[in-house]
């Protein structure tokens, strides 16, 4: 279970990024991305901003749940009152090697890039995961509400603070 | 002929990486597939580039790029009147063909099939002529389009006419799997699917039936790489002025959603020569042609003979396939050397025995040369199987000459043919069809109608009413016997309903309807059977009939203006996402048959693209990314099918002034995976085209777009929605390394062959080709295709250019920090 | 002195009977930088005569203050923060038929305020004109300190709450 | 005593004779403000230092008859009374806030503000450009409202910050000394 | 954070354009008091309290019902106002310029009010505004409420033009204790709220074309007729909607938050 999570500016800017594994389950928290995953992560969740683009005009919510989805990878978005977008790329893959890079053998490779197996078992609408993901993206908010009401945070500016990091990891540990 | 170890792309990586979803069988060195692999690229053997033209759109490039004579482009002209019509399926036509082109390929797909049976005196004769192939290699691209309108009556009697009807001309056991054991010995149902054999067959038969057999993915696959390497090689070196070619090629494939060549290539192949099955009847034949020449000494009983030999002999078709097909019998008269008075009292005698299916056909036996006047080049056939136009090319590739061996024919002959086929359409088939859908459809399907419960209990009514009807009373035979148990008309053990029961006659009544093109009729018939189907848990029925409700149902949508759709048309709609699912599931996961399974979603997703819906774009897309998710498809179907994908969300271009529901980062998206498994088959010009698109697309190439970072807050809000610049890192990096990538290795091309001239040594560019295979770099993968360690076969590879450019840094190592 | 919040306006309301002419404000320098009427009765003194008025009444006031006696000497202190004891300088004017009441604020600025003799609670009129001073004034992002007074809100302010005390 | 005085004050006038307006309208205006400085002068925290200063002191210059027609308190008998009428009646009566008003000198004549909290700061973080936080004093205004505010009733003052939380020190501290009481100048003779 | 990728990436701690341009030649200052708090790992430079506390420790329904006095506010708005005059060129600019100075508190003010609008702390907020009659009631409501502590006095749709509506104050707060001068009179200083509904319109995808201050009854802002009535300061705040978002409200349709 690895988690990439991405917040994106009104310029499709992405102005904070955070990859994670799961805590749950005995979960290490790392994330088991495969190196590939680097770029494909924000191609991923850049390509999903066209469906957030389209959902968001719909009824307003600002927890937009389960939106997209490529391969075996989900994405859930959050949108603040400010446009902003927080994606959050879920990878249920268990199995991939951490250092696992397309050189490794064809099996891995392919599970983890079309991995049937875990998508068939898992289930991104289930109310669990649903919750789950809220409440993270409910913590994030609060933090990130903090930020932009800082008079020297302007627009679409990246956010480097090390707390808001230390915050956004402790929501995910909590949550996720 | 021996291979180099590298040489077949079977051996090729990507090949490998889905062998566990489709078995791609292990061709040995022998055989003719995976020889053609090193087959030598002679830009100058006319005869062979002109087997590429479907594919090669090298800007200048007529139609006739290449190909023959004018002799023969005057003949095709001459053979394909009215004119015009001729262009959806001409090889050497437009480069690139509209979506509507892929209709028309899908629609034209399904033609009655008519086998063709000559006496060996007929062929005889045929083959002195110069057609080695006998009665059936001269006869067959006549059938492809009957000349003039063909009008055909549906089920409310109302009549519609075609321009582009056509049918079939086919072996009478072409479609079945030979008796050989399968290659591969796991997944026996999936190879019961397709007519592959090792291909250890000798290489004889300038003709197999097994060749002429499609649905294997894995031939398609090789047949598309051999056209995409011809153009890499075409193409390779002239760069400068192609690069700009291909950006407005780019720019259509995405403003009209048209197709490469490639695709429809890989399209039309898909849905040729599909192999005979129990659960659809498309290549069962519909009718039977009776060939016997003036030549033969007993013509009746040689006739007799062949038409029992249909029925109870040798040739009878497995008892799954409806036998009560109508025979037509051929008189072929050798105008050259018999006496037509004579062969003129045999047609009347014939007729006398057989009825009124009979037709004399007077052709002349001389061996004709091109140079020879009103001499006429064969056509071209469109709908052959992958594995027999790879046979073709290898033929051509291996010939000393540069001759087209095409074989002529007269011009006389021609029109011959011509009215033997609308004849033997207009008068025999046509009605014959008709019949039976009026038959079936009174008895069968108005009766299912009336109630819903099982077939069956209906059955047994029906047994006085179908008697005392008049014409070949197969189905309701069928009607009575099929009076059984709950599910008594499947035969679970063998995995078939015969074809009396009245299930099979159903099906059959819906795939008539779809060849006549009554798609209302077809949809709503196979609706009905799911039902059926799925309670005998007949899954390939079942999937099948999913399937074709599904196509049947958008094609007819298709057909009729948004105002006369009824609201069955409608609730159906709607169901069209379930079908397609169910079906693919079905023959995918339940029967194995992964053809099936993506012969479903490529078709549905297509139709669902050209209904240009709201939707229509995001569904077309999903199904295609099921295909690659369920590794339906090979590496070469890879890119094409993520090209596609990119094409359908393109297509959906969103509302108003702020694109709302638009999908220009998805379709940019998968263009760039498409770029990334081009280059992985290092097919640069490929990679070249859809990079233009992913530039266009992220809207990286708009000139003068103003810098979208401004300090000023309020800056930010005038920006549009398309960014000018990717502001992901990473996204930014590695669509420059594949632009640098396709750069380098396009001038690695150029400098190696801008030297040398057209006749450049072909062993070297064999070895340039095969190379290239496996020097695919390995680093940058998007999707982790799997990618196995380098084969022994690389490390020896002689120094080119290629060795040069794979040591570029940039590319190599820089992908990933 | 302890801080003295005055009753609520409608007290003075229904208390005054009599009229409050006329306001001057005059700067540190001395220098008229406002002059309101309220209420006819007073001759008109033309412009030049009010500010001679205002430049007498400012001299006479620090000559005032300076006459006064103090428990300690005017300037400097014992202790060095021990701030300077200010006294205070002439602080009403009266006539039969006026009366001139001024108050200096600590910031030197002086407000004039005619009214008939028998006007009380002038002291109370005095602070609340302060405060009107100190928000339409001082609060204006287009007034400059020491210059003339020219805001409208100002006039509106003083006529409010002066007008009703005069129709009362 | 005089500093209990003051706080009963301060609590009164800012309970009864102050209008009020949401906190926040004013934090944020403030943050607004300093971040259009810092961008004017292109992030010369020095400059902008100055400019706050001198804002300050034109507001210093107004605010004092505000505080005092409120207040109506007399001059205060000495320094030490002026700042306990600054702590708890001054910021009280403006920013609902009392400092804490210590370190005075021996002579009386300097002490210090410590703010417990400081309204003006709030929701603030300084950028990370590695100067600012040894560069800015965020809140500098306060000091040329204290100079403008004393200099109009006669006292020249000096006041800066000596440490500040949003530079990481763990109090924000305001200086505040004495320099000299300034003479009435004599009445222009007008004859 | 292991997990958390590498610092030395440079699409992560690279300079933002936006805020830090750090051109100014900086003479560096006696470093300030010993107690500063030790340097946070990782790569950032800002020091920290030894309490630890930083903004992220800040409750945000902290100062929701704070209250300061209004002259604050005033002598605030008085030297925004007096600087932005040295600076510009005529009225358009200085109205211009307050704009762009209340813009950034709309962005802001957007996202906190609507957090706080949330039903508990551990729920999303209930919904944004994403057409404009609801932006625009938030506007006239909650946001006035909060910054002004009463609704706006009227909202209305111009007839002329479907892209343009009015929130009009009767006295709006910023100006209570401003009178403008005669020579000025075109001059109302609401524009700094404008900016802030700029800010919020912007800010929740409603782009603006514009959104403006005017006197009712142009021409006597500060003037003679502005004396009548019982609301000389009535001031309206004219808010112009980008076409394309009036198409896109067409295209959806009223429905949604």
């Amino acid at each position: 279970m690895s988690y990439y999570f991405a917040i994106v500016g009104t310029q499709d800017n992405p102005l904070f990024e955070h990859e994670f594994g799961t805590s749950k389950q005995g979960g290490d928290g790392v994330a088991r991305f495969r190196e590939e995953a680097r770029h494909m992560n924000q191609f991923i969740v850049h390509s999903s901003l066209d469906i957030v683009d389209e959902v968001q005009w719909n009824g307003g919510q600002m927890y937009l749940k389960h939106i997209d989805r490529f391969h075996n990878n989900y994405i859930f978005c959050f949108i603040t009152a400010g446009s902003v977008k927080f994606l959050l790329l879920h990878n249920p893959d268990t199995h991939t090697p951490p250092n696992a890079s397309s050189r490794s053998s064809a099996a891995t490779a392919r599970t983890s890039a079309y991995g049937q197996s875990a998508s068939t078992t898992y289930n991104p609408t289930a109310p669990a995961v649903e919750e789950a993901i809220k409440n993270f993206f409910v913590e994030v908010y609060d933090v990130w509400v903090k930020t932009i009401m800082n008079p020297f945070f302007k627009l679409d500016m990246k956010v480097t603070s090390p707390v808001f990091r230390g915050r956004v990891a402790a929501a995910a540990r909590k949550h996720l | 002929m021996t291979s180099p170890p590298y040489g077949s792309p079977i051996k090729s990586p990507q090949l490998g990486a889905i062998e566990s979803s489709i078995v791609f069988p292990k061709r040995k060195g022998g055989s003719p597939a995976s020889s053609l692999s090193n087959l030598p690229y002679r830009r100058s053997n006319q005869s062979l580039s002109s087997l590429f033209a479907s594919t090669s759109s090298l800007p200048g490039s007529g139609p006739s790029s290449g190909t023959a004579t004018p002799t023969a482009t005057v003949a095709r002209d001459s053979v394909f009147s009215p004119g015009g019509t001729l262009r959806p399926r001409s090889p050497a036509g437009a480069p690139v063909v509209d979506s509507s082109g892929l209709r028309d390929v899908l629609i034209r797909s399904f033609a009655p099939h008519v086998a063709v049976l000559a006496s060996a005196d007929t062929d005889e004769v045929i083959r002195q002529k110069g057609f080695p192939g006998g009665f059936l290699q001269l006869i067959r691209p006549f059938g492809q389009q009957v000349q003039g309108k063909v009008t055909v009556r549906d089920s409310i009697g109302a009549s519609k006419s075609f321009e582009d009807f056509g049918i079939r001309f086919t072996g009478l056991k072409d479609g079945l799997n030979p008796p050989k054991p399968p290659p591969q010995p796991r997944r026996s149902a999936e190879v019961g699917e397709k007519a592959v054999n090792g291909g250890a067959e000798p290489w004889v038969e300038s003709f197999p039936a097994w060749a002429r057999t499609g649905g294997d993915v894995a031939q398609i696959e090789e047949l598309v790489d051999r056209h995409l390497s011809y153009a890499e090689m075409q193409y390779g070196g002239s760069m400068s002025d192609y690069l700009k070619h291909d950006g407005d090629a780019a720019g259509r494939a995405h403003t009209s959603g048209a197709p490469s060549p490639f695709y429809t290539l890989y399209f039309r192949r898909l849905l040729s020569a599909l192999p005979m099955s129990p659960h659809e009847t498309f290549s069962h034949p519909v009718a039977c042609i009776i060939a016997i020449s003036s030549r033969n000494p007993s013509p009746i009983e040689d006739l007799r003979r062949l038409y029992n030999a249909t029925n109870t002999g040798d040739l009878r078709l497995p008892q799954w396939v409806n036998n009560e097909f109508l025979r037509y019998y051929v008189l072929v008269h050798d105008e050259d050397h018999d006496d037509i008075s004579k062969s003129t009292a045999l047609y009347e005698q014939m007729k006398r025995h057989f009825g009124l299916h009979c037709h004399l056909l007077r052709l002349r036996s001389l061996h004709v040369l091109p140079s020879d006047d009103d001499s006429v080049r064969l056509p071209t056939t469109e709908w052959i199987s992958a594995m027999e136009e790879l046979t073709e090319i290898h033929r051509r590739g291996n010939s000393e000459t540069d001759a087209d061996p095409t074989p002529c024919l007269f011009d006389s002959d021609v029109s011959a043919l011509r009215t033997l086929v609308r004849e033997l359409t207009m008068q025999s088939i046509i009605p014959s069809m008709e019949r039976s859908l009026t038959a079936w459809n009174e008895q069968v399907l108005s009766r299912r109608r009336g109630l819903s419960g099982r077939f069956m209990s209906l059955s047994k009514r029906w047994t006085p009413f179908g008697s005392s009807s008049r014409n070949s009373s197969g189905p309701l035979a069928g009607l009575q016997a099929s009076g059984g148990g709950t599910s008594g008309n499947y035969d679970s053990l063998q995995g078939f309903y015969r074809p009396e029961s009245a299930e099979a006659t159903m099906r059959k009544l819906a795939d008539y309807a779809v060849m006549l093109r009554d798609f209302k009729l077809a949809a709503s018939t196979y609706d009905l059977l799911r039902a059926d189907f799925n309670g005998d848990k007949a899954w390939r029925y079942y999937a099948g009939a999913n399937e074709m409700a599904a196509i049947a149902t958008l094609l007819d949508a298709h057909l009729r203006s948004g105002a006369e759709k009824s609201t069955s048309t409608k609730s159906r709609l709607e169901a069209v996402d379930g079908w397609l699912e169910t079906a693919s599931y079905s023959y995918v996961t339940r029967c194995m048959a992964p053809f099936y399974g993506l012969r479903t979603l490529a078709v549905g997703g297509e139709l669902l693209k050209m209904r240009g819906t709201s939707t229509g774009g995001d569904e077309a897309a999903k199904w295609g990314s099921k295909i690659l998710e369920d590794r339906l498809v090979g590496p070469v179907g890879r890119p094409l099918f993520m090209e596609r994908i990119s094409a359908s969300f393109g297509s959906k271009l969103g509302r108003g002034e702020l694109r709302w529901g638009g999908r220009r980062r998805k379709a940019a998206f998968w263009a760039v995976l498409a770029v990334e498994n081009w280059l992985k088959m290092d097919k640069v010009v490929q990679a070249g085209k859809m990079l233009e698109s992913v530039s266009e697309l992220y809207g990286l190439t708009d000139a003068g777009g103003v810098a979208v970072q401004e300090d000023e807050e309020k800056g930010g809000g005038a920006e549009k929605a398309k960014p000018r610049e990717l502001k992901f890192a990473e996204m930014k990096d590695f669509i420059e390394e594949l632009r640098e990538a396709v750069v380098a290795r396009k001038l690695a091309a150029h400098g190696y062959e801008g030297e040398e001239s057209p006749e450049a040594d072909e062993t070297t560019l064999v070895e340039e080709v095969s190379e290239k295979l496996d020097a695919r770099p390995h680093r940058m993968s998007l999707i982790g295709i799997a990618a196995p360690p380098p084969m022994a076969g690389m490390d020896v590879t002689p120094l080119s250019p290629l060795k040069v450019r794979d040591e570029e840094p940039n590319f190599r190592d820089d992908s990933f920090e | 002195m302890s801080p003295s919040s005055p009753p609520p306006i409608w007290k003075h309301v229904f208390n005054f009977t009599r009229v409050v002419f006329a306001l001057l404000v005059v700067n540190k320098a001395g220098g008229l930088i406002y002059n309101r009427e309220f209420s006819a009765g007073l001759n008109k003194l033309n412009s030049n005569d009010l500010l001679i008025l205002a430049g007498t009444f400012h001299g006479v006031h620090a000559i005032t203050r300076s006459l006064s006696p103090l428990p300690r000497p005017p300037y400097g202190s014992f202790a060095p923060t021990d701030v300077p004891v200010r006294p205070t300088g002439l602080e009403v004017l009266e006539s039969t038929h006026f009366r001139l009441t001024c108050f200096q604020t600590a910031t030197g600025v002086k407000f004039l305020l005619l009214t008939d003799p028998p006007q009380p609670n002038i002291d109370v009129m005095l602070r609340r004109i302060y405060e009107l001073y100190a928000d339409y004034v001082m609060k204006n992002p287009f007034y400059t300190v020491e210059m003339p007074i020219r805001c409208e809100k100002f006039d509106r302010g003083l006529d409010g709450y002066l007008r009703v005390i005069a129709r009362a | 005593m005089a500093s209990t005085k003051a706080a009963r004050l301060g609590e009164e006038v800012w309970k009864t004779r102050i209008d009020k307006v949401n906190a926040e309208l004013v934090t944020l205006t403030y943050g607004t403000m300093v971040a259009q400085l810092c961008k004017d002068y292109d992030y010369d925290y020095t400059e902008v230092n100055r400019q706050l200063d001198k804002m300050g002191y034109n507001i210093g210059m107004r605010l004092i008859e505000d505080f005092l027609a409120k207040s109506s308190v007399s001059s205060c008998k000495d320094f030490r009374e002026t700042g306990e009428m600054i702590a708890k009646v001054g910021f009280k009566i403006f920013l609902n806030i009392t400092p804490t008003i210590t370190n005075w000198t021996s002579d009386g004549k300097q002490f210090s503000l410590i703010f417990e909290e400081n309204p003006l700061a709030d929701f603030v973080e300084l950028p990370d450009d590695g100067r600012a936080q040894d560069e800015l004093w965020y809140s500098n205004i306060l000091c040329g409202v204290l100079r403008g505010a004393l200099e109009m009733v006669s006292m020249q003052v000096e006041a800066h910050f000596t440490s500040d939380v949003l530079r990481g020190n763990d109090s924000t501290e305001l200086r505040v000394s004495l320099i000299r009481y300034i003479e009435d100048e004599m009445p222009p003779d007008d004859e | 954070m292991s997990s958390s990728r590498p610092l030395s990436n440079p699409s992560f701690n690279s300079p933002q354009s936006a805020s830090t341009p750090p051109t100014a030649p900086a003479v560096r200052p006696p470093a300030p008091s010993g107690s500063a708090g030790t340097p946070q790992p990782g790569h950032s430079g800002l020091r920290y309290p030894s309490n630890r506390k930083t903004i992220y420790d800040r409750n945000l329904n902290r100062s929701k019902n704070a209250e300061l006095s209004r002259a604050a506010f005033a002598y605030l708005f008085v030297e925004m106002i007096s600087y932005a005059q040295r600076r510009v060129t005529g009225i358009a600019d200085l109205e211009k310029r307050l704009n762009e100075q209340g813009y950034p508190l709309g962005l802001k003010l957007l996202d906190l009010l609507l957090y706080r609008s949330a039903p508990s702390s551990t729920q999303p907020p209930t919904t944004r505004p994403t057409r404009i009659l609801p932006l625009l009631q938030f506007i006239t409501t909650t946001l006035w409420r909060h910054l002004f502590s009463r609704p706006a006095d009227a909202l209305e749709r111009s007839a002329a033009n479907a892209a343009e509506y009015m929130v009009s104050d009767n006295e709006p707060l910023v100006n209570s204790y401003i009178s403008v001068p005669r020579e000025m009179s075109q001059l109302n200083c609401a524009a700094f709220v404008a900016g802030i509904i700029e800010g919020v319109c912007d800010g929740a995808g409603l782009k603006t074309v514009s959104v403006s201050a005017h006197w009712v009854g142009e021409g006597d802002g500060g003037g003679a007729g502005a004396k009548e009535g019982m609301w000389p300061g009535k001031t309206i705040f004219l808010i112009k909607f980008a076409p394309e978002v009036i198409e896109r409200e067409e295209i959806m349709g009223g429905k949604g938050g």
